[in-house]
């Protein structure tokens, strides 16, 4: 199994690494670029995951199409300098930061004491055997899952609509161009 | 099993390949001297005008936020695809074609308003 | 008995990397003033939560997890593009996507 | 990647090797591409170093390698020297994936005073079980190497040539995702191997056989003609090649660069092209396999061996390859290119509403087949 840990430790620190990046980095567009790996290095954990499917589409969709539009917007915007990347006061910074480390210890905690439990859920419902993930994936999605799957449909419509109107907009009530 | 270590083998190589390539050429070309002119960016001898790309259209982000959505609409029909002919078998394919054929329909009909809405000239 | 596993990679070190990544991308959110770099965390934020949609579904061998992956993407796709357009249209008005300008918007 | 040593380090041997193909075709085929040109436009093209002028690519290496550099702005001479690398990536990662032969499989041999195998191993990079959504999951990432060429070059002609590129590649992205729907519903699998498999012997349609291979093209013409059309937009190439337009954009997102960093963008472009023609052999003629009245894979294995019979249908492949590159190539000195409104209104309002035509007549056709 030592291989196996070393492809998620290293899978892990791509993640952890690129994800701070985005945190860090004061250039939006740097940042998006982290982002980018940072989803690569997720992809990579789904395909390790044996959900190659998932890892593909977070590929193709994530990576390859949410974060170019990203990155399009910002080079649209070209910020020549980024005034206050991060948020001013010391005391809220602080809270905030004590807030996020309180977040992540709580759910250790959790995770590590409740390792017994999830052993006596497992095995609860096998997958059937034999049949490739992407199928039973499809099968649910088009059985189980048809009312979200349409409804999902319609809000890829509305969000088109929406997109399209709001870029319509000439400014709104501070409307000066 | 499919595994994921080759692939990121190949991808170790193919950097390590180009940053090899970026650096070694770059040690190799002569060390002229560098004026201010050369550090300008090229347009075709013309004094630059504005270095930044403030004028840039919004239509090429509408094109990418649309793309988006349909992109997603189509990653879709993947899964679909691959499980129709099983679902015939199964017995539950006209449910899946229907299920399908509704999405389409709101797939075909997002793709119309777009069209009509001129989202998608271009002048 | 608190014993961490380091050799053996199972179901919690998934779970403790998505908390993570999770937290990080809370913290972009809180501390960033950039709009677009806010979304982003957001972004990472889902992500984070797709990590343990399909650990669990991995180690629990029950797909409905990845159907739900499925899902979120779609959602933080539609997610990201509205946020964007509405940056944009701020954008236009104000020649700035800093959260700082507009701490006191008025109808 | 294996059990043991040996098998691992075929396995790396076999990737190495992948990517310096990629890397050999790009020489070659400037050089098939100018030639080519000179023919179809009546001149001699390259032709006074070395035989047929073939050494002329030696000469042109030396002098991508020992280019003066030019230095960009500071805070972005990171991005500016990524972007090349980068744009190698999705095509080396994409092509790995396309299997170029049968199997070879190797019995248990002794060396060294062991005994190691028996071994089978892929004539392809890696077998990645998903095949088609993983080479557009990999080859959508193209469009970062464009957009960071276009943001690190500091010029606005870079930059207008990036976003054009990188909205044309989405753009047709749609298109070229929908005309394989069509030939997923017939396979019914991402399996590229398993893909091939299925295109083996003759067409044979309710019962009866008919003088066609069964290949691809004949079940889905329309999804062929619509997949070339976007994979030619896809590459940036003629007659798509708005973001190189010289006329309105000096040379797109590339005017920055000089010497190998150029070239290496070019590797990506033509490793591109590589993928796309696998693609296209692979989905609808059939990949290596040969026509039914020619000699299938096991036939081949039974008189010649293992080896030689991947050889000859890896030569079989790479025959089928390069008849889709030069077409690439005849296609770009034939046709003149779009202009920029032209080529969003046919990705948009021309190729997707065929594309999804096509995937409704497929689905209905395949329904009413096989129930």
């Amino acid at each position: 199994m030592a291989g196996d840990s070393i492809l998620f430790y290293a899978l892990s620190f791509l993640i952890i690494y690129f994800a701070l990046g985005v945190l860090m980095n004061p250039n939006p567009i740097k940042a998006a670029f982290n982002l980018v790996l940072a989803m690569v290095g997720v992809a990579g954990v789904f395909f390790h995951l044996q959900s190659g499917f998932l890892g593909g589409v977070q590929l193709a969709v994530y990576a390859g199409a949410v974060m170019v539009l990203f990155v399009m917007v910002l080079m649209i915007f070209d910020l020549k300098k980024e005034r206050d990347a991060f948020s001013q006061g010391f005391l809220g910074n602080i809270g905030k930061l004590l807030a996020a480390g309180i977040v992540v210890s709580l759910v250790i905690n959790n995770v590590i004491l409740s390792s017994d439990l999830q052993l006596a859920t497992s095995n609860a419902a096998k997958a059937e055997s034999g049949r490739d993930t992407t199928k039973i994936l499809a099968d649910l999605i088009f059985t189980e899952y048809v009312f979200a799957f349409e409804v999902l449909g319609i809000l890829l419509l509305l969000v088109a609509i929406g997109a399209v109107s709001i870029s319509r907009i000439k400014g709104g009530t501070h409307a000066d161009s | 099993m499919a595994s994921i270590v080759p692939v990121l083998v190949l991808t170790a190589i193919v950097v390590g390949f180009g940053i090899f390539l970026v650096v070694v050429t770059g040690m190799l070309g002569p060390k002229l001297p560098q004026s201010e002119l050369k550090k300008k960016s090229y347009e075709c001898g013309i004094e630059v005008q504005e270095t930044g790309h403030s004028k840039i259209p919004i239509k090429f982000y509408l094109t990418a936020i649309l793309f988006i959505l349909f992109d997603i609409e189509i990653i879709f029909m993947y899964p679909w695809a691959v499980t129709f002919a099983d679902s015939i078998t199964g017995g539950y394919g006209l449910q899946v074609l229907l299920a399908m054929g509704v999405f389409l329909f709101v797939f075909i009909v997002g793709l119309f308003w777009e069209v009509k809405s001129k989202a998608l000239e271009w002048e | 008995m608190l014993t961490v596993d380091f050799v053996n990679i199972g179901l919690n070190h998934y779970l403790i990397l998505s908390a993570i990544v999770f937290v990080i991308g809370m913290l972009t959110v809180l501390l960033r003033r950039n709009l677009i770099v806010m979304l982003m965390g957001i972004e990472l934020m889902l992500n984070a939560v797709n990590i343990t949609f399909v650990a669990f579904s991995h180690y629990n061998q029950l797909v409905n997890g990845q159907v739900m992956v499925f899902f979120v993407m779609t959602i933080a796709a539609a997610e990201a593009g509205v946020g964007l357009a509405i940056c944009v249209s701020i954008f236009k008005r104000f020649k700035e996507v800093n959260i700082s300008l507009f701490e006191n918007l008025r109808g | 990647m294996g059990a043991d040593l040996f098998e691992i380090g075929v396995n790396t041997a076999k990737l190495l090797v992948i990517f310096l193909m990629m890397v050999q075709i790009v020489p070659l085929l400037v050089w098939v591409e100018r030639r080519g040109s000179a023919y179809i436009q009546n001149r001699f093209g390259p032709n006074r170093v070395g035989p047929l002028g073939l050494t002329q690519l030696l000469a042109d290496a030396v002098k991508f390698i020992f280019k003066e550099e030019f230095i960009p702005d500071k805070n972005r001479r990171f991005i500016f020297y990524a972007a090349p690398v980068v744009a190698l990536i999705p095509g080396a990662l994409a092509f790995a994936a396309i299997p170029l032969s049968i199997p070879i499989s190797v019995e248990t041999f002794e060396l060294f005073g062991q005994s190691w195998g028996p071994y089978t191993f892929l004539f392809q990079g890696y077998e990645v079980g998903i095949g088609i959504v993983f080479v557009l999951g990999v080859s959508s990432l193209g469009a970062y190497a464009l957009l960071m060429a276009g943001y690190g070059s500091s010029n606005k002609y870079s930059m207008f040539g990036a976003l054009r590129a990188s909205a044309q590649m989405i753009s047709y992205e749609l298109a070229l995702g929908l005309s394989l729907v069509g030939i997923l519903l017939i396979f019914n699998t991402f399996d590229f191997q398993q893909i091939i498999d299925a295109q083996k012997g003759q067409m044979v349609i309710a019962g009866n056989a008919l003088p066609l291979p069964n290949w691809g093209i004949f079940y889905q013409p329309i999804g062929f003609i619509l997949f070339v059309i976007a994979v030619f937009a896809e590459t940036n190439r003629l007659p798509f090649d708005l973001p190189e337009a010289e006329s309105e954009l000096v040379a797109g997102y590339h005017t920055e660069y000089g010497g190998i960093k150029m070239n290496m963008f070019y590797i990506g472009e033509y490793g591109h092209m590589l993928v796309a023609s696998g693609l296209m052999v692979t989905f609808y003629f059939g990949g290596y396999n040969l026509p039914w009245f020619l000699p299938q894979a096991e036939e081949l294995i039974a008189s010649y061996g293992n080896v030689m019979a991947a050889v000859i249908l890896h030569l079989v492949f790479l025959a089928k390859v390069g008849l889709f590159l030069w077409i690439f190539v005849w296609v770009r000195w034939t046709i003149p290119r779009f202009r920029y409104d032209q080529l969003m209104d046919l990705g948009w309002k021309t190729m997707l509403p065929w594309a999804l035509a096509n995937t409704i007549i497929t689905a209905i056709v395949v329904f009413w087949m096989r129930s």
